[in-house]
C-alpha cells in the first residue's frame, strides 16, 4: 500500500500540496489514523472519510467540519500531547496534526455516535430560545441545588485541563511603521508595496503558508504563475528583506487604541517533538504607525433544514481540502447555493473524479459563465430551487429539493453537501479599532467606512472583489509602489443572508444559524416576538453569536433574519460589536513571562540569605519578604515570639529593618518642604536630631509616617513605612512638582541604598559599641532621636539612635552591599551576650506593649491624628501643611469618633482576634450597633498577659469602662484602657 | 576596639556568581561602581559639569561619558551619574557650590550587561521601548519599564546594554532577561 | 402579563412558541409623566418596576439612550455579596440580597440567582486581619461571612492551588455562602417586563439632551432626541453617565468614570464552583452557566467614556488567575469588553436628594453596582416616592463630601469589588 | 495601551511608564486653612468628569519623573496635546477640536447603539 492510501480512501492523486511520504500518525477517540504532514486534523480526518467530529452545545446533534478555517464553530475536539499538554476546544480546522497527537471528541457521553445528550434534541420544542427565564423557578432553592447543576453539565464544551501546563510562554514589544494583517494576494500585495519603501514592515497570518484565499482558489494565476505559488514566491522575496518580519501561525488578535496590536504565534502546537527552549505561543504586543487591514472574507453557509448534518460544509471549504490537501469531501457531493463561488467547488472536485449529484442554486439567474462551465463538465445545475432538508444521522445521506415556490419535492442522495450564501467581509479588525461600519445595501454586506485610527482596508475586508481592483487598492495602501498582475477564471454574482426557503417562517424545522450555540432561525424570530428588537437583545436572548467562533457565519444571517421579522432595513436593526480577540487566545500567551518567580518581583534584602539560613520564616509584605519569627528546634512560632520578645527586653534583640522606605529631602528649602508635607514642624529639628512624623492626606487623615532624621542644614533622611514607600514618594514629588515647585529641594529614594540593622535592648549599646568609630555613643553625647553620619566596620554609615521597641536602641545603616558583612558581625556580638535575632512579629508585639501604631494595621485611611492619640504631633503654630483644613471637617472635630485605646481582656489570658467588633451591650439583638474594633491583639510574655489595641468610639472617654467582643462561641469581657502597657514611665528607652 | 583590619566590613554583591543568557544575548553582572543621583536646576548644570568633569547632557534619552564617568539624562532636572573608574564622585559633587542634590545610591543600583545580537530583543521581552537603532542610537538612555520592574536602560554599542536596575529588583530582572535571552535566540 | 412557568412553556412548546406576549412594549412617550428615570439598567427599571408596586405610582417612563440593560447591567461580571464593612454598605447590599434570594418570584421571571458562594482569599496577615474585620462585623449585623483555613477553602473550591511556596500563599479565606452570582440580562429583562405590565414606559433609543427647570429651579422635564417631555420628578440612575446627565441640571457629582474591563473564556465543563476574588494579587473569577470562565479585570487608570481599554489590564489580571490557578494557563480568552464605571472618592455610592428640586440621583456604584440591583431600586424607589432618604440609604447622601462622613470600603479594606 | 507624548522627553511613550494624575488646572487654595466646608469639598472632591475634552495631568513616572498635563477626548481617547506642568491651560488648535468633536459624534453613536450602522 503506498503511503497516500494509508493517509487515507478520500486522497486524490495529484491532487493538494502536501508530500505522500511524509506522515504523520494521531489517534482519535482511540481509533489510529495515518495524516501527511501539513494536514490540519479535519484534512486528515475528511481523508479517511470521517466526518462526525463533535455534537452540538445544547441539543447535543451530531456535527461534522463545516469550514476550513479559524472560523470554524463545529468542530472543536480535544488535543493532547501527554496528560499535561492537553487543550480542549481546538478547532480541527487549525490544528496541524503532529506525529503522536492524541485527539478526542467533546461534549458527548459515552460515545460520540451514541450521546445520551442528544435526547436533548427531542425534547428541543421545550428548549426554544431563552426557555429558562420562564421556568426553574419552583421551589425557591431549586435552581440552584438541581435545575442549575444540570444545565451547567450539558452545557460547556471540553474538559478544563486537570494538569499545570508545563509548556512555556513568551512575550516580545516590536514597533513598525507599517502592520499588515493577512497575506493573502491583498496582504503580499501591501507588504510588497510597503517594503519597497523602505519602511518597517511586518506581514502577519494566521495560517501556516501564506496565501490566504489562494489555498483553495486554484484558479487565479498571478503574474503569470499558479496563485499559490506566486503567493510562496512573493513570502521569500518578503523574508529576505531586512525590513520586514513575517509572521505566520499568527493571529492578530486585537487593534487597540493609538496602534498597539496584539498577536499570538503559535510556535511549536504543530510539531511533532519541539525543542525544550521553544515556547509554545508568543506574544506580540506591537506599536505601529498604520495598519493595512487584509483580511479577506469569509463565506457563509446557508440557513435551511436541518443544514448541520456531518457532510454538509462550505463550498470553499471542500475546495481548500481538495486544492491544498488533496482530500475529497465525498464522493457524490451536492451543492446549495446562493452565489457563483460555490460553482468552482463543484468544477474542482468534478475534474479530480467526484461525482457531483447536482448544484442546487436558489437564485433563478446565476452568473452566466458558471453555468456555462457546469454544462461543459456536465453538472446538473437546478436553479431557482432549494434544498428544503436533508436525512442522514451521522452523516448527511440525502438532501430535498424542491423548485422555488412548487411543492413537489424529490430527494437526491448525497454523502456531501457543500453550500455557500456568499461572503462576510472580515471587519473585525476594523470594528475593534472603533471605524464605523457602512451596509453596502446591493451586495448585503457591512463595509469600512469612517476610519477612527491610521489603517486602511484592502481586498476582500474592504469589499473589493475584482482582483485587478484588490491588487491597485494593496498596493496604494502600503504606500509603494508593485507591479502584480493577475486574473481571475470567473467573476462571481450572488450572495443572499437570512433564511432561506425551507427555513421556516412558520414551520417547527430547525434551520441553523449559529451551530455550536444551537440557533435557529425560529429562536430569531422567537426573540423577536418576545419584544427583543435591538440586535443586542436578540443576540443576548438567543445567544446568537456568542459562541466561541463569536458569530463570524452567524451574525450576517441572524441580523437579516431579525430585520425581516422588524420589518426594518438592516442597518436600522444594527450589528453587534465585534470584540477582541479575533479568535480565541491562550492565558498562557498573554501571561507569557510573568508566572511563577517572574510573576511579581519578590524584594528580599541584603541580609536575606542569612536570615534564611538562620531558620528565618518569612512573610510577604507589600513585595517584600520579611523575616517573621525565628524558631528555633522545636519551637512553635508562639514560643518563638514569646522567647524573642522576653530576649529583647532582657537583653536585646537585632532586626533587619532595611525595608523601610527612604528618602533623602535634599536642599535649601528642604525643612520648608518637609513643613508643608508632614503635620510636624521641621525647622525647629537641628542637625543630628530626628524626630516621628505623621504625614496626611489633605483630607486629614494618616498616610503615612516614620522617623526623620536631620543630617545637615539642608538634608533629611526621611523613613516611610515598607508598603508606603512609593506611594510616599509619589505624593511627595505631586506637591514638589505641582503645588510648590518654586521650593529649591529634591527627593531621591534611599530604599535600597542602605542596609539596617536596627539593635535594640538594653545591651544595644554594648552590642554595637565596638564595631562603630569617629562616634561617641554615649547616652550623654548620642542620646535618643539623635543620628550621625560615623563609620562601622570601615563603612559610611548613618547611624540613628531610635526604638520602636521601647527599649535603648539603635538602628544601624551601611551601604547595602555591606549589610551581610556587618549583620554578621553585630549578629555575634548579640548572640555572645545572650542577644537574638527577632523578626516582625516580635517587633509588633514589642511596639504594641509600648503603643507604638503601626500604620495601616491601627489606622485605615480614616483615622486622623487627634483618633491615634497623635495629636502632639501635629504642628499648632504652621498656617499651613498637608491636610490642615481637611482636619476642620465637620466629622473630623465632632464628638464619638473612632480613637484608638488599649483593651485589657478581663481574663488575662484571653488574646483578642484582630478584627473583633467591640459592642457596649452584648445582649442587643442583630443588627448590633458597634463601637469599633480589634486593630492589633497580642499575647504580651512581657506583661504577662494579652494586650490590644482598638478603634473605639468615644474611646478616649471611657478609660476603665467594661465593654464586651461578642464572638461566634462566646462574649470576651474586655476594660479600656490606655495603650502603654509596658514601662508606661518610659524610662527604659533613655538607658 | 578590636582590630579594624580584621573587622573591615567587606561586600556582598546581589547577583554576585550569576551568569547566564543566550548564544545572542550574553548576560552578566556588572562590575561595582560609583553611582550619584544627582539632581539640579538647569541654571547650575554648567558648573556641576565642571565639578564632575563631564558635560551632563541635557537633550532628553542622551548620555555622555568621560574618564570612566558616565552622565544618563533621566529628566530635565536628573542624571544618573555612574563612575567606574577614577573615584572621588561624591566628593566632586559635593565641592560644587551651586544648589543640587548628590546622593549617593551606589548599592542601591546594580547593573545587568546585556549584548549580542539579540540583546535589543531581550530586552524587549518585557520593555515597551522602541529599541531600534534609530530610536535608541548607541548612548541612548532612558528610564523605562521591563516585566514588572523599574530599570535604566543605557545603549553602550550597538549590541550592547546596561540595565541599571534597584537591588532588590536584580533577580526578577536576571530572570526575565533569561528568558529573553532565551526567545531572542530562536 | 401571561404567567412564565413550565406549564406555559409544554403549551407553547405543541404551537411552536407563537403564543407568547413580547416581554415589554415600545410605546411613544406622552408629553409627560409624575416620573422619569434616566436610565433603563437594572437600578433605572427596578425603580420604576417598585413605584408602580410599592409607591402606587405608574405614571412612569423610563428613558433610555440605548437598548434597556446595554450599559453595566449587561456588562458586569454578575457577582452578589454583601459582606461588606460599614453598617451604611452592609444595610443596602443586604437589602439587596434579601431581595435577590426572592427576586425570580416576585417578578416571575427565572434571574438565576446562584448563591453559589463568594470566597475571599487572604494572603498575608493584613488580608486576615481586614478579613476578619469585616466577618465579625458582618456576624453581628446578621450577615453570613465565614473564615475558612486554607484547606477548607481548597475543598470548597477544588481547583485552588494552596500550597506554601506559591508566590502569594493563601493563608486563609473569606466566604459568604449567600453570595453568588445572577444572569445579567435576565434582572433587566425581568424588571422591564414586570414594570411594562404595570404601566410602566420604557422608551428606548431616546437620548436626554438636557434637564428643564422652572422659576423656583425645580424640575419641569427633560430635553430628548424625540422632544420635550415633562416630569413632576425626575430620577437619574446612569450609570457610566452620571456626571453628564447631572451636569444638564447644574449639579456637580463627584465622580470618576474610568474603563472597567472584563473576559470570558471558552465554554468549558463545570470545572468552578463559586465566586474567587483576591484583593491581594487583584483578580476575581466564576464560572458561568453556560462554562465560561467570567473574569473581571481591573480598572483603567485614566477617566474615559470609551468602554475599551487596555490590553495590560487584561494580561495583569490574568497573571495573577494563573498564578492561583495555575491549571488555566491553558485555558483560552474568547471576548473581552469594557464598561464604564463611575466611582466616588470614597468608593461607596450616592443616592439622594440634590440640590434641584424634584431631582434624585442614584449613582457612583463604581464596581459594585449589579449586586446592589434590587435594593438599590428599591430604596431609590422609596427615595423619589416620598422625597426623603430611606433609613438604609440614609449614609449615602451627597452632603459627606461636604461633613467628611466617607463610607471608605477602599481605605478600610482594599476591597474595592 | 495608550501612547503618551512627553513634553519633557520629547517623545511618545508606552501608557505603561504613565501614571495618570487626575484633572489639571485645579490649584490648591493659597489659604487653604480659611475656605469653607463647601470649597473644600469643591477642590478636593469635585471633579469636572468630561465627556469629550478633558484636560489631566500625568507623570512619566517610569521616565522622566515629571508630571505633566494633556488634553485628551474621554470619547476617543486620543490625545489633542501634552504640555509642561506650569503652563496655563492651553487653547487646543481649532482643527484638532473639529476633528475630536467629529470622532466623537462617530465613536459615540457606534458604541450608543452598539453598532447600529448608518
Amino acid at each position: 500500500m503506498s503511503a497516500s492510501e494509508n493517509s487515507g480512501g478520500f486522497r486524490i492523486k495529484g491532487a493538494g500540496r502536501h508530500t505522500p511520504a511524509r506522515t504523520a500518525r494521531f489517534t482519535f477517540d482511540g481509533k489510529s489514523y495515518t495524516a501527511l504532514e501539513g494536514d490540519t486534523v479535519a484534512s486528515a480526518l475528511l481523508a479517511h472519510g470521517v466526518h462526525l467530529v463533535g455534537r452540538s452545545f445544547k441539543y447535543h446533534r451530531p456535527r461534522g467540519i463545516l469550514t476550513s478555517g479559524p472560523e470554524e464553530p463545529n468542530a472543536l475536539l480535544d488535543v493532547s500531547r501527554d496528560a499535561a499538554r492537553r487543550q480542549p476546544n481546538v478547532r480541527a480546522t487549525v490544528q496541524e496534526v503532529f506525529d503522536g497527537a492524541k485527539i478526542a471528541s467533546q461534549n458527548r457521553w459515552p460515545s460520540l455516535t451514541f450521546d445520551v445528550g442528544g435526547f436533548n434534541d427531542v425534547l428541543s420544542p421545550f428548549f426554544a430560545a431563552g426557555f429558562y427565564y420562564k421556568t426553574f423557578m419552583w421551589p425557591r432553592e431549586a435552581w440552584h441545588r438541581l435545575y442549575e447543576p444540570i444545565i451547567r453539565r450539558a452545557a460547556g464544551l471540553g474538559e478544563a485541563p486537570k494538569e499545570v501546563d508545563p509548556d512555556h510562554y513568551a512575550s516580545r514589544f516590536a514597533h513598525c511603521d507599517v502592520l499588515i494583517a493577512g497575506a493573502g494576494v491583498a496582504g503580499l500585495t501591501a507588504a510588497l508595496s510597503a517594503a519597497s519603501t523602505g519602511a518597517n514592515v511586518f506581514l502577519v497570518d494566521e495560517q501556516p503558508e501564506v496565501g490566504g484565499a489562494l489555498h483553495y482558489d486554484a484558479a487565479t494565476t498571478i503574474d503569470g504563475q499558479n496563485g499559490y505559488d506566486w503567493a510562496q514566491s512573493a513570502a521569500a522575496r518578503l523574508k529576505a528583506m531586512p525590513n520586514v518580519t513575517l509572521l505566520t501561525r499568527t493571529t492578530v488578535f486585537g487593534y487597540y487604541n493609538h496602534g498597539f496590536i496584539g498577536l499570538a504565534e503559535r510556535v511549536t502546537d504543530h510539531m511533532a517533538r519541539p525543542g525544550r527552549d521553544l515556547p509554545r505561543e508568543r506574544l506580540w504586543q506591537v506599536r505601529t504607525k498604520k495598519v493595512v487591514i487584509a483580511t479577506g472574507s469569509i463565506e457563509r453557509h446557508m440557513v435551511f433544514a436541518n443544514n448541520d448534518r456531518p457532510g454538509i460544509m462550505l463550498a470553499s471549504a471542500a475546495r481548500s481540502f481538495l486544492n491544498h490537501h488533496g482530500v475529497a469531501v465525498g464522493r457524490n457531493v451536492g451543492v446549495y447555493t446562493a452565489h457563483d463561488s460555490a460553482y468552482e467547488a463543484a468544477f474542482d472536485l468534478k475534474r479530480a473524479g467526484v461525482s457531483i449529484a447536482a448544484i442546487v442554486d436558489c437564485r433563478a439567474d446565476p452568473g452566466a459563465a458558471v453555468l456555462e462551465e457546469a454544462r461543459a463538465l456536465g453538472i446538473d445545475v437546478l436553479t431557482g430551487h432549494s434544498v428544503t432538508d436533508t436525512a442522514g444521522r451521522l452523516r448527511i445521506k440525502s438532501m430535498t429539493v424542491v423548485r422555488n415556490g412548487g411543492s413537489d419535492t424529490r430527494k437526491i442522495k448525497v454523502d456531501a453537501l457543500l453550500m455557500s450564501a456568499g461572503w462576510t467581509p472580515s471587519v473585525h479588525l476594523f470594528s475593534q479599532s472603533r471605524g464605523k461600519l457602512r451596509f453596502d445595501d446591493s451586495n448585503q454586506r457591512f463595509l469600512p467606512d469612517i476610519y477612527a485610527q491610521n489603517c486602511v482596508s484592502v481586498g476582500g475586508c474592504n469589499g473589493t472583489d475584482d482582483i485587478a481592483e484588490l491588487i491597485e487598492e494593496a498596493s496604494a495602501a502600503g504606500g509603494g509602489s508593485v507591479s502584480v498582475t493577475a486574473a481571475n477564471r470567473f467573476e462571481w454574482t450572488g450572495g443572499m443572508i437570512g433564511a432561506a426557503e425551507g427555513a421556516g417562517p412558520d414551520t417547527a424545522v430547525k434551520a441553523f444559524v449559529d451551530f455550536q450555540h444551537d440557533v435557529t432561525a425560529k429562536d430569531i424570530r422567537l426573540a423577536v416576538r418576545e419584544g427583543m428588537h435591538s440586535i443586542e437583545h436578540i443576540k443576548r436572548f438567543t445567544t446568537n453569536g456568542m459562541a466561541s467562533d463569536q458569530g463570524k457565519l452567524s451574525n450576517m444571517h441572524g441580523l437579516a433574519i431579525a430585520a425581516e421579522m422588524l420589518g426594518r432595513p438592516i442597518p436600522q436593526v444594527g450589528l453587534t460589536t465585534f470584540r477582541a480577540p479575533y479568535t480565541p487566545v491562550t492565558y498562557g500567551t498573554l501571561v507569557a513571562h510573568s508566572r511563577d518567580d517572574l510573576f511579581d518581583p519578590a524584594r528580599k534584602t541584603p541580609m536575606h540569605a542569612l536570615q534564611a539560613a538562620a531558620g528565618a520564616e518569612f512573610e510577604d509584605v507589600g513585595n517584600w519578604k520579611r523575616a517573621w519569627y525565628f524558631p528555633k528546634r522545636g519551637e512553635d512560632m508562639h514560643a518563638a515570639v514569646n522567647r524573642e520578645c522576653r530576649t529583647v527586653r532582657e537583653i536585646g534583640g537585632v532586626f533587619d529593618a532595611s525595608t523601610l522606605g527612604k528618602i533623602e529631602v535634599v536642599g535649601p528649602d528642604a525643612a520648608q518642604f518637609l513643613n508643608l508635607l508632614y503635620t510636624n514642624a521641621w525647622d525647629t529639628l537641628k542637625p543630628g536630631k530626628s524626630r516621628y512624623g505623621i504625614m496626611t492626606r489633605e483630607d486629614g487623615f494618616i498616610y503615612d509616617d516614620g522617623v526623620v532624621g536631620r543630617l545637615a542644614e539642608d538634608r533629611f533622611h526621611v523613613t516611610t513605612t515598607t508598603g508606603g514607600a512609593p506611594r510616599v514618594l509619589h505624593h511627595m514629588e505631586d506637591y514638589l512638582q505641582t503645588e510648590f515647585p518654586h521650593l529649591k529641594v529634591w527627593l531621591t529614594s534611599t530604599t535600597e541604598q542602605w542596609a539596617v540593622i536596627a539593635v535594640q535592648g538594653p545591651k544595644a549599646r554594648e552590642i554595637i559599641a565596638p564595631l562603630v568609630e569617629g562616634l561617641d555613643i554615649s547616652n550623654e553625647a548620642f542620646p535618643h532621636m539623635s543620628v550621625s553620619e560615623c563609620s562601622v566596620m570601615g563603612v559610611p554609615a548613618r547611624l540613628f539612635r531610635m526604638s520602636f521597641t521601647g527599649e535603648l536602641g539603635f538602628e544601624v545603616n551601611v551601604p547595602a552591599d555591606y549589610g551581610p558583612a556587618v549583620w554578621t558581625a553585630i549578629r555575634d556580638r548579640a548572640e555572645a551576650l545572650g542577644a537574638c535575632l527577632y523578626g516582625t512579629e516580635t517587633m509588633h508585639v514589642l511596639r504594641a506593649e509600648k503603643g507604638y501604631i503601626i500604620v495601616g494595621q491601627d489606622t485605615d485611611g480614616t483615622v486622623t491624628p487627634e483618633d491615634a492619640g497623635l495629636s502632639w504631633a501635629v504642628s499648632k503654630k504652621k498656617t499651613d501643611f498637608v491636610g490642615i483644613r481637611g482636619l476642620q471637617r465637620p466629622d473630623l472635630v465632632r464628638g464619638g469618633r473612632k480613637q484608638l485605646v488599649g483593651l485589657k481582656t478581663k481574663d488575662p489570658r484571653d488574646v483578642l482576634e484582630e478584627g473583633a467588633q467591640i459592642v457596649a451591650d452584648p445582649n442587643q439583638p442583630k443588627p448590633m450597633t458597634m463601637l469599633g474594633h480589634v486593630t492589633s491583639s497580642y499575647w504580651s510574655e512581657n506583661c504577662g498577659r494579652s494586650i490590644a489595641m482598638a478603634l473605639v468610639a468615644g474611646g478616649k472617654a471611657r478609660m476603665g469602662e467594661t465593654l464586651y467582643v461578642p464572638m461566634a462561641d462566646r462574649t470576651i469581657a474586655v476594660e479600656v484602657s490606655d495603650m502603654v502597657f509596658f514601662d508606661k514611665e518610659g524610662g527604659r528607652i533613655n538607658g | 576596639m578590636a582590630d579594624l583590619a580584621l573587622n573591615m566590613a567587606t561586600r556582598t554583591l546581589p547577583l554576585s556568581g550569576v551568569h547566564g543568557g543566550s548564544s545572542v544575548a550574553r548576560l552578566e553582572p556588572a562590575s561595582p561602581a560609583a553611582r550619584l543621583s544627582l539632581r539640579a536646576r538647569s541654571e547650575d548644570v554648567a558648573a556641576l559639569s565642571t565639578a564632575l568633569g563631564i558635560a551632563l547632557p541635557v537633550k532628553p534619552k542622551t548620555s555622555a561619558s568621560s574618564h570612566g564617568r558616565t552622565a544618563l539624562w533621566l529628566g530635565p532636572d536628573e542624571w544618573l551619574v555612574i563612575d567606574e573608574g577614577q573615584g572621588g564622585l561624591l566628593q566632586a559633587a559635593n565641592d560644587c557650590a551651586a544648589p543640587h542634590s548628590a546622593t549617593d545610591v551606589s548599592h542601591r543600583n546594580t547593573a545587568i550587561l546585556v549584548s549580542g545580537p539579540g540583546a535589543a530583543m531581550a530586552i524587549n521581552s518585557g520593555c515597551p521601548l522602541d529599541l531600534s537603532l534609530k530610536a535608541f542610537p548607541v548612548g541612548a538612555c532612558s528610564r523605562t519599564l521591563f516585566g514588572k520592574i523599574e530599570v535604566v536602560l543605557l545603549r553602550t554599542a550597538e549590541d550592547a546594554f546596561r540595565v541599571e536596575v534597584w537591588r532588590s529588583f536584580s533577580d526578577y530582572a536576571f530572570g526575565l532577561l533569561s528568558e529573553g535571552a532565551r526567545d531572542a535566540a530562536l | 402579563m401571561r404567567k412564565y412557568s413550565v406549564f406555559a412553556i409544554a403549551r407553547e412548546a405543541i404551537r411552536a412558541h407563537k403564543g407568547w406576549d413580547a416581554q415589554w412594549t415600545s410605546p411613544e412617550p406622552r408629553s409627560s409623566y409624575d416620573v422619569i428615570i434616566i436610565g433603563a439598567g437594572g437600578h433605572g427599571l427596578g425603580a420604576a418596576y417598585y413605584l408602580a408596586k410599592e409607591h402606587g405610582i405608574t405614571n412612569i417612563a423610563v428613558i433610555e439612550r440605548g437598548w434597556l440593560g446595554g450599559g453595566n447591567t449587561g456588562r458586569n461580571t454578575t457577582i452578589i455579596r454583601s459582606n461588606y464593612l460599614y453598617e451604611e454598605s452592609m444595610d443596602i447590599y443586604e437589602h439587596s440580597l434579601k431581595l435577590w434570594e426572592g427576586l425570580s418570584q416576585e417578578l416571575n421571571y427565572n434571574v438565576m440567582y446562584s448563591p453559589r458562594g463568594v470566597m475571599m482569599l487572604s494572603h498575608n496577615t493584613h488580608d486576615q486581619q481586614s478579613f476578619k474585620r469585616h466577618i465579625n462585623a458582618n456576624r453581628l449585623y446578621g450577615i453570613d461571612n465565614e473564615w475558612l483555613t486554607p484547606e477548607q477553602a481548597k475543598a470548597f473550591v477544588p481547583v485552588l492551588d494552596i500550597s506554601k511556596t506559591a508566590r502569594y500563599a493563601i493563608n486563609g479565606a473569606a466566604l459568604q455562602r449567600r453570595g453568588g452570582t445572577a444572569r445579567h440580562d435576565a434582572v433587566a429583562w425581568g424588571y422591564a417586563r414586570a414594570a411594562s405590565d404595570r404601566g410602566v414606559h420604557i422608551i428606548q433609543n431616546c437620548e436626554v439632551t438636557g434637564i428643564r427647570r422652572g422659576p423656583g429651579g425645580e424640575v419641569q422635564g427633560v430635553e430628548t432626541s424625540k422632544g420635550f417631555i415633562g416630569a413632576k420628578k425626575i430620577g437619574v440612575s446612569a450609570a457610566g453617565h452620571s456626571s453628564v446627565v447631572m451636569e444638564m441640571a447644574g449639579v456637580r457629582v463627584p465622580l470618576a468614570s474610568n474603563p472597567l474591563q472584563a473576559l470570558v473564556s471558552e465554554p468549558l465543563k463545570p470545572i468552578f464552583p463559586c465566586v474567587v476574588m483576591s484583593n491581594t494579587v487583584h483578580a476575581y473569577i466564576s464560572q458561568s452557566d453556560k462554562g465560561e470562565l467570567v473574569i473581571g479585570a481591573g480598572t483603567d487608570q485614566y477617566n474615559s467614556y470609551s468602554q475599551t481599554g487596555g490590553l495590560q489590564i487584561i494580561t495583569h489580571t490574568l497573571d495573577a488567575i494563573c498564578e492561583l490557578f495555575p491549571i488555566f494557563r491553558r485555558v483560552k480568552m474568547m471576548r473581552q469588553w469594557g464598561g464604564i464605571t463611575d466611582n466616588t472618592p470614597d468608593r461607596s455610592p450616592i443616592q439622594g436628594v440634590t440640590p434641584v428640586p424634584g431631582l434624585y440621583v442614584n449613582c457612583g456604584w463604581g464596581t459594585g453596582g449589579f449586586k446592589a440591583t434590587p435594593g438599590s431600586a428599591n430604596l431609590f424607589a422609596h427615595l423619589i416616592a416620598t422625597g426623603a432618604p430611606h433609613r438604609l440609604a440614609a449614609g449615602l447622601n451627597l452632603d459627606r463630601f461636604r461633613t467628611g462622613r466617607l463610607i471608605d470600603e477602599a481605605a478600610a479594606a482594599a476591597v474595592a469589588h | 495601551m495608550l501612547l503618551i507624548h512627553c513634553p519633557y522627553c520629547e517623545d511618545d511613550r508606552s501608557e505603561l511608564e504613565f501614571r495618570w494624575a487626575g484633572e489639571a488646572h485645579i490649584a490648591r487654595p493659597e489659604a487653604i486653612s480659611e475656605i469653607s466646608d463647601e470649597e473644600f469639598a469643591e477642590y478636593f472632591f469635585l471633579r469636572n468628569n468630561e465627556k469629550g475634552l478633558t484636560y489631566e495631568r500625568w507623570r512619566h513616572i517610569h521616565g522622566c519623573g515629571r508630571f505633566f498635563n494633556a488634553a485628551r477626548d474621554t470619547v476617543s481617547d486620543r490625545f489633542l496635546m501634552t504640555y509642561k506642568a506650569g503652563l496655563p491651560k492651553q487653547p487646543v488648535p481649532v482643527a484638532d477640536k473639529m476633528a475630536a468633536t467629529a470622532e466623537e459624534k462617530t465613536v459615540e453613536t457606534w458604541e450608543a447603539t452598539e453598532g447600529d450602522a448608518r
